[in-house]
């Protein structure tokens, strides 16, 4: 069965989620759906340790070999999100059984759960596959799952950002297509690998241009790139919230991987950097994005739209690290995606903890809340600490290895620039701090305790994470930069 | 008791750590609490005291942690300089305990749990900073000092504490981030190490980028408080008075220009600080530092703030001891770490029992307090003596040996400007306490109650701290000759 | 336009003429598609919706220069693009000549279906089909949560409130003729989509149709008597099932997911056996998701009579 | 070299234009999805296009024909239809949602109901003497 991995993983949360309708019973509906996701988990550490000592993984389905059939090619960055993706779906669904219990009515639950499983399905499906239009299958599994999920949230709002989200996530995917197309058009092919072999031929047409540029703009829209956010802050502001720090955690990043993928194996770097100058863009657009979403996110007064802007923020960051074209560039980014889906569970965890209490996602309602649910709050901190990127938690590693790129680089002001940018994190974070630990509560608080204990262990298993991986980054270091070597060998690795 | 001397190193750490546990356990009885909090202090001194008989006795105490990223560890080793810094802190941790008791009961102050943790976390950072081997270690520490005193600093919880935490935390924070991170991480960049070596790690060929790092670090240590970015030391004044001994005593301000020296010695080396263009700007601003704050010392009415100005100035003279280059200023700048930190804790255990007393908080209150609190305002006279640089007091040697260090570079401009601050010095803090003894004691007298001492534990402390003005003027043979392993250990001096 | 209904009905009438362009372009099986989703079903879907919002759209005033500055430039882009483009027919251009010619000629042998089509749909991009199955799969999951009607109102609704066609007997009568007519095509066209063009898709899409037409003729109640929302929910799910468990069996008798072949022991019979069950596959979810969401905007307007 | 054998995708860049206009510039969410459907449309053509063989015939084997259409477009397109028509009836189904929850499917009303909605959290976290965002109104008891 081991050669069958790389299908496994995707297959499990795909037939589960139907087999949920099935079983119709709530509580065995959540519990089934942690199985599931542990055992995609479970897939994902088998696939890394058969990627480190075997090399890349090619599956063919339905037995057809590359450009005719589809195939699932897991190289190292593939492993490296599913394991993101499947660890935090199944961290995430621990806590989801009590969350969604007070968040949604009980008829729901059942939908939640079959959403999010499809959702799951959807985002590793992106990852595993090597097939550029399969790629946009499951870009609208996820992406559907995804608005139903949004849509679920209690607030009225809530159906709104899901209507914004669903045109907007739909221009993005066919942009995708239409970009896909004229590829295709130009090659005749649809598997990246082969897209990759054939395009030199062809890249100095027009068409090939043009083709990067929607598929660029699409991805760009869905990863919530400055200025194409708009639809970002209000879906998670609204979302239930276990569907906020899923999504948080995972959605922007696959997103993030597939312009990595666009860039590094189709188009290759050398193409990217020389016809079009997108690293200028993507620097500009990632400093604006930066600076424009952490300034919105200190005047948020919904705490989980403040953490929303900073997740537009942080995916300026990453797009930072892409538009430095170098390979410690590279690696910032990849660990970056990692420690901001540690960082932006735990705290939009910590966050659903509060919520399932106070029954609020206001931040004045928040006040005082330190001394009355000490560890759900503290975690909200470090998570917060770790967005700043003080020492000891993960935000300081990306940080440390963004800036050491960009000096290698040369790029003295944007370094600088960055490190300014985390002040304004400083001041996000430090409002939110002051409202929870040094204002008197404006709410009866008197019976709110701690968050029950199902979603506490979740959140310290990922704030403890924010903490170890800050220490002992063999892991995410390590394979960012077998990532990054593996990505710059395609091409020689010229720059 | 056996402990290898290793164990003992890491133990001056984890012991405010377990400490830490303790108070927070025995936060519903104030007694055991502070009780675990003085074991914990007196098991901190033994600690030290031993660690200092072993690296008198020649041992060198090193521990290597677990090689985090880049190549980088956290790692430990004793040298003489952390050796006097950690023997300050760990000395005066203990007396401000004691003092704290008696203010924070005789001022009913609220959260002292929180209090007693955050002090005894920052109190192990500090350790961490002393015994620093490299700079990303003492980067971490820095910055988890930082933020562990912020509580301390808005303990109050009212909008001017909110007010005053900001700042504090705004400018430290954006401080090392933007100045010294940008500078930690370029030095890596450049000289691949940040180990503290004798001699320094910039080679000749670095002469260029040691020139602009030189200001970065300088500016990026704002605990060492040079103009500008020494506003944060005002505004943390509203803390509670043991705290505001802590940071102007103890902990942050010396860690701050502890930093400068390590780095100036260590990291830069002398040979090349003297040869950097940007020195001399530095140095100049480093004077001007010392005479501007002077004269806002002398303008300021509330005592706690006059003290706060009084200690920028102080500071300065430490971080022109280490520019100066020399080995009689930089002899002089680690002895005024510890006769600057006996004199200024004096102070302020006067200021707080005054205050705890009296309820005064302005100087011009004060006179004719010295009938009623005798004890408070001889130990207020022999502080500002100290501070001062007047026989009998420790603060004498030290400001000798800046003196010399200033001649032997031949900067007359420097040494003037020490002398003035002296008188500068002698005009705002003497008037205080001969005024409480000489002047007629005019309003108090129609006050209902009877005005009198301080509580006992305030009392001992003050005592404790001013005596060992005394002692350190008497006595100095000690600390002399850990300054002087400093020197040699620096490798930079040999004349 | 502000009359919705207006724009609905252009909106139809749009898609059926894509589908005679698509028709024209050879590709019979997408114009059967459009015509069958885009004139019928989406446009069904949009009115039904209409009838909860309000007909006419309001007056409003646009901001549409940025919209146009967005629009003109991905225009540009476009224009830009097709410059370099092989020409519209071309038997030469890359796509004729890379990966299509292996379709066009091996398949009758390693597949033996005649519609190129559903032997590329079916089996050689059988996954994406299956990605197809789940997408329409989720929307189905979407609408039934999002339109969740709570048991109350069933309750209510069980006093059968006639539906709105009641008195058009004419109507009554020619749909009893046609309804069994259509879900016999429906059946030709699930299992005839090897020969011609057709398939689960479509098959779905038109038996749901059928079922739809009877329920707005004769009322929701008596259609769902036979069939009950609940077990058209299990249905949804059911044909995902098929099809994914068609992959799994593969697997376990030794094929990769979806490799048909392995499923008897003639590699071609094993390809008809597989294509067959993935059809009806794709069939019964399109089919009972077609219906489901049908009747859960149906279930609302219910709510709404009974509100007022 | 003519360009006129460009002339079928200038129309598809044409009417993927008009869709993508009625998307971004129109208020009504109904319209908006359709103007979306229409977007989606026009991509549809745009992949049949390129499947084209002239001369050729429908990708259905038969001994009488030798040259047929490209089937792998249809392939894609049959897939994308189906997606399209998934997304339109989510769509529809939040507009009705949003229809009973705010009375009104146009995007301006909503707005308007959200800022007011926006503006009474800013009147609890602020007390009503202030409008704007500061720190001034924070109690400190």
């Amino acid at each position: 069965m081991t050669t069958h991995l790389p299908i496994l993983q995707v297959i499990i949360p795909l037939l589960a989620a139907p087999f949920c309708i099935f079983l119709r019973i709530p509580r065995l509906v959540g519990i089934f759906a942690i199985l599931v996701s542990a055992a995609a988990f479970l897939v994902s550490c088998g696939l890394l340790q058969q990627v480190i000592t075997a090399g890349t993984i090619s599956y063919k389905l339905g037995g057809w070999p590359a450009p005719w059939g589809i195939e699932y090619r897991i190289d190292i960055l593939n492993v490296y999100l599913l394991l993101l993706v499947s660890a935090m779906s199944t961290i995430v669904l621990v806590a989801a059984q009590t969350s969604i219990k007070k968040e949604l009515p009980e008829d729901r639950h059942v939908f939640f759960y079959t959403s999010f499983l499809l959702c799951l399905t959807g985002l590793l499906g992106i990852l595993a596959t090597a097939d550029a239009f399969n790629v946009f299958v499951f870009l609208e599994i996820s992406a559907l799952s995804t608005y139903t999920m949004i849509a679920l949230g209690t607030d009225r709002r809530a159906l709104t950002a899901s209507y914004q989200y669903l045109i907007m996530g739909t221009i993005g995917a066919t942009f995708i297509i239409i970009g896909v197309g004229l590829m295709y058009m130009m090659t005749g092919t649809l598997n990246m690998y082969d897209l990759a072999e054939r395009l030199p031929e062809v890249n100095t047409s027009r068409t090939v241009l043009s083709a990067f540029g929607f598929f660029i703009v699409g991805v760009c829209l869905k990863l919530a790139l400055f200025p194409l956010h708009l639809w970002l802050p209000n879906a998670y502001a609204f979302a239930p919230s276990i569907a906020t720090a899923f999504l948080a955690a995972t959605a922007t990043k696959v997103a993030v991987y597939l312009l990595i993928r666009l860039v590094f194996s189709i188009f290759g770097i050398e193409f990217v950097v020389t016809v079009l100058p997108m690293q200028e863009i993507f620097m500009v657009l990632g400093l604006a994005g930066i600076f424009a979403a952490s300034v919105s996110a200190i005047y948020q007064l919904n705490i989980k739209r403040l953490f929303a802007y900073s997740s537009v923020a942080q995916i300026g960051y990453m797009i930072l690290g892409l538009a430095i074209g170098t390979k410690l560039g590279l690696v910032a980014t990849l660990v970056h995606m990692f420690n901001h889906a540690l960082m932006k569970a735990a705290v939009f965890l910590a966050i659903g903890g509060a919520v399932y209490r106070i029954h609020s996602a206001q931040l004045i309602h928040f006040a005082g809340l330190g001394r009355k649910m000490p560890l759900t709050m503290a975690a909200i901190v470090i998570g917060g600490l770790s967005l700043i990127g003080v020492p000891l938690t993960v935000g300081f590693v990306s940080k440390w290895y963004l800036v050491l790129a960009l000096l290698e680089n040369g790029w003295w002001p944007v370094a600088i620039l960055v490190l300014m940018s985390s002040l304004l994190a400083v001041m996000y974070v430090w409002r939110t701090v002051e409202w929870i630990y040094f204002t008197p509560p404006r709410i009866n608080i008197d019976d709110v305790t701690e968050a029950p204990l199902s979603q506490l262990i979740p959140i310290w298993i990922l704030v403890l994470a924010n903490i170890y991986f800050g220490l002992n980054t063999s892991l995410t270091v390590g394979l960012s930069k077998m990532a990054a070597e593996s990505l710059y060998g395609i091409f020689g690795g010229v720059l | 008791m056996a402990l290898s001397a290793e164990m003992m190193l890491i133990l001056t750490m984890v012991v405010p750590l377990i400490a830490v546990g303790g108070i927070a356990a025995a936060h519903k009885y104030p007694n055991l609490r502070e009780a675990v909090t003085i074991t914990a202090s007196l098991i901190l001194i033994y600690l030290v005291s031993s660690l200092y008989g072993i690296t008198k006795a020649g041992g060198v105490v090193s521990v290597q942690g677990a090689e985090l990223f880049s190549d980088l560890a956290l790692s430990f080793r004793i040298e003489p300089l952390g050796m006097i810094f950690s023997l300050v802190a760990g000395y005066l941790w203990l007396v401000t305990t004691i003092y704290a008791i008696g203010y924070m009961r005789g001022h009913h102050e609220k959260n002292q749990t929180r209090f007693y943790c955050c002090f005894a976390i920052a109190i192990s950072s500090a350790m961490g900073i002393a015994y620093a081997d490299n700079l990303f270690t003492l980067f971490i520490f820095y910055e988890v000092l930082t933020l562990s005193t912020y509580p301390l600093v808005t303990h109050a919880g009212t909008k001017e504490a909110k007010n005053g935490g900001r700042v504090y935390l705004g400018i430290l924070l954006s401080t090392s981030v933007i100045f010294l991170l940008l500078g930690i991480i370029s030095t890596w960049y450049v000289t691949g190490t940040l180990d503290f070596r004798a001699g320094g790690i910039f080679g000749e060929e670095h002469r260029k980028a040691a020139a602009i790092l030189l200001p970065l670090f300088i500016f990026g240590i704002g605990k060492a408080a040079i103009m500008p970015f020494h506003r944060w030391l005002p505004s943390a004044m509203v803390a509670p008075t043991p705290v505001s001994a802590l940071l102007h005593a103890v902990a942050v301000v010396k860690a701050g220009v502890f930093t400068v020296l390590k780095v100036c010695t260590y990291t830069f080396g002398i040979d090349l600080l003297v040869s950097l263009p940007t020195r001399d700007f530095l140095l100049y601003l480093g004077c001007a530092s010392i005479i501007l704050a002077s004269l806002v010392a002398m303008r300021k009415d509330n005592l706690k703030a006059r003290l706060a100005y009084s200690t920028v100035s102080q500071l300065s003279y430490i971080t022109v001891g280490a520019l100066l280059a020399t080995g009689s200023g930089a002899l002089g700048g680690a002895m005024h770490i510890a006769t600057h930190a006996f004199g200024k804790i004096t102070l302020f255990f006067c200021a707080g029992a005054i205050m705890v007393a009296s309820h005064k908080t302005e100087i011009s209150q004060m006179k004719g307090l010295g009938k009623h609190m005798p004890i408070t305002m001889t130990a207020f006279f022999i502080g500002s003596l100290s501070i001062i640089g007047l026989p009998p007091c420790g603060g004498t040697w030290s400001k000798w040996y800046l003196m010399v260090g200033a001649a032997d570079t031949g900067k007359w401009l420097v040494m003037a400007v020490l002398m003035v601050s002296s008188l500068l010095n002698i005009a705002y803090l003497l008037p205080i306490p001969l005024k409480a003894f000489l002047s007629e004691d005019g309003v108090e007298k129609d006050r209902s109650f009877q005005l009198k001492e301080a509580p006992l534990p305030c009392l001992i402390a003050l005592c404790f701290t001013a005596f060992g003005c005394l002692v350190l003027f008497f006595y100095p043979q000690p600390l002399y000759e850990i300054a002087r392993a400093f020197l040699e250990a620096s490798g930079n001096y040999v004349r | 336009m502000s009359d919705l209904f207006a724009v609905v009905m252009l909106s139809g009438i749009y898609s059926l003429i894509s589908a005679s362009l698509f028709l024209d372009l050879d590709a019979v099986d997408v114009a059967f598609t459009e015509a069958s989703v885009g004139a019928g079903i989406s446009t069904l879907l949009m009115l039904a919706s209409l009838k909860l919002v309000s007909r006419y759209q309001k007056k409003t005033r646009y901001k549409p220069i940025l919209a146009f500055f967005v629009v003109v430039t991905t225009g540009a882009m476009l224009i830009y693009g097709t410059l370099d483009m092989p020409h519209f027919g071309t038997a030469d251009a890359p796509v004729h000549t890379h990966v299509a010619p292996r379709y066009l000629n091996e398949s009758m042998g390693e597949i033996g279906v005649p519609n190129v089509v559903t032997s590329v749909l079916a089996s050689y991009r059988g996954y994406d089909t299956l990605g197809e199955t789940l997408v329409i799969f989720t929307a189905g999951i979407g609408v039934m949560a999002l339109l969740m009607v709570s048991k109350q109102t069933k309750q209510e609704s069980k006093k059968l409130i006639p539906a709105d066609m009641q008195q058009q007997i004419i109507l009554r009568i020619v749909a009893k003729m046609m309804i069994p007519l259509i879900l016999m095509f429906a059946l030709y066209v699930q299992f005839h989509g090897d020969y011609g063009p057709g398939g689960g898709f479509q098959a779905g899409v038109i038996f749901a149709a059928g079922i739809i037409l009877y329920t707005m003729l004769f009322g929701l109640s008596t259609s769902q008597e036979v069939f009950k929302a609940t077990t058209i929910e299990l249905f949804t799910a059911a044909g995902v099932l098929l099809y994914g468990g068609v992959g799994v069996v593969c697997m376990l008798l030794g094929g990769n997911f979806l490799d048909y072949d392995f499923l008897k022991h003639d590699p071609v019979h094993g390809q008809h056996l597989g294509i067959l069950l993935v059809e009806l596959g794709v069939g019964i979810t399109v089919a009972s998701v077609m219906m489901i969401i049908f009747f859960k905007f149906t279930w609302r307007t219910v709510k709404h009579k009974y509100k007022k | 070299m003519n360009i006129l054998g460009l002339y079928n995708y200038w129309i598809v860049v044409v009417l993927m234009l008009i869709g993508f206009y009625i998307v971004i510039a129109h208020e009504n969410l109904i319209k908006k999805l359709v103007g979306l459907s229409i977007f989606q449309t026009s991509v549809f053509f745009f992949y049949i296009s390129m499947g084209k063989i002239t001369g050729a015939t429908a990708p259905i084997l038969d001994e009488k024909y030798e040259l047929y259409s490209n089937p792998l477009p249809h392939v894609l397109i049959l897939t994308a239809i189906v997606v399209g028509i998934a997304t339109t009836a989510l769509g529809l189904a939040l507009v009705v949602r949003i229809q009973e929850a705010y009375g009104s499917i146009e995007e301006r009303d909503i707005q308007e109901q959200d800022a007011h909605d926006q503006l009474e959290c800013q009147l609890e976290a602020y007390g009503p003497s202030s409008m704007e965002i500061s720190d001034e109104q924070e109690q400190d008891e």
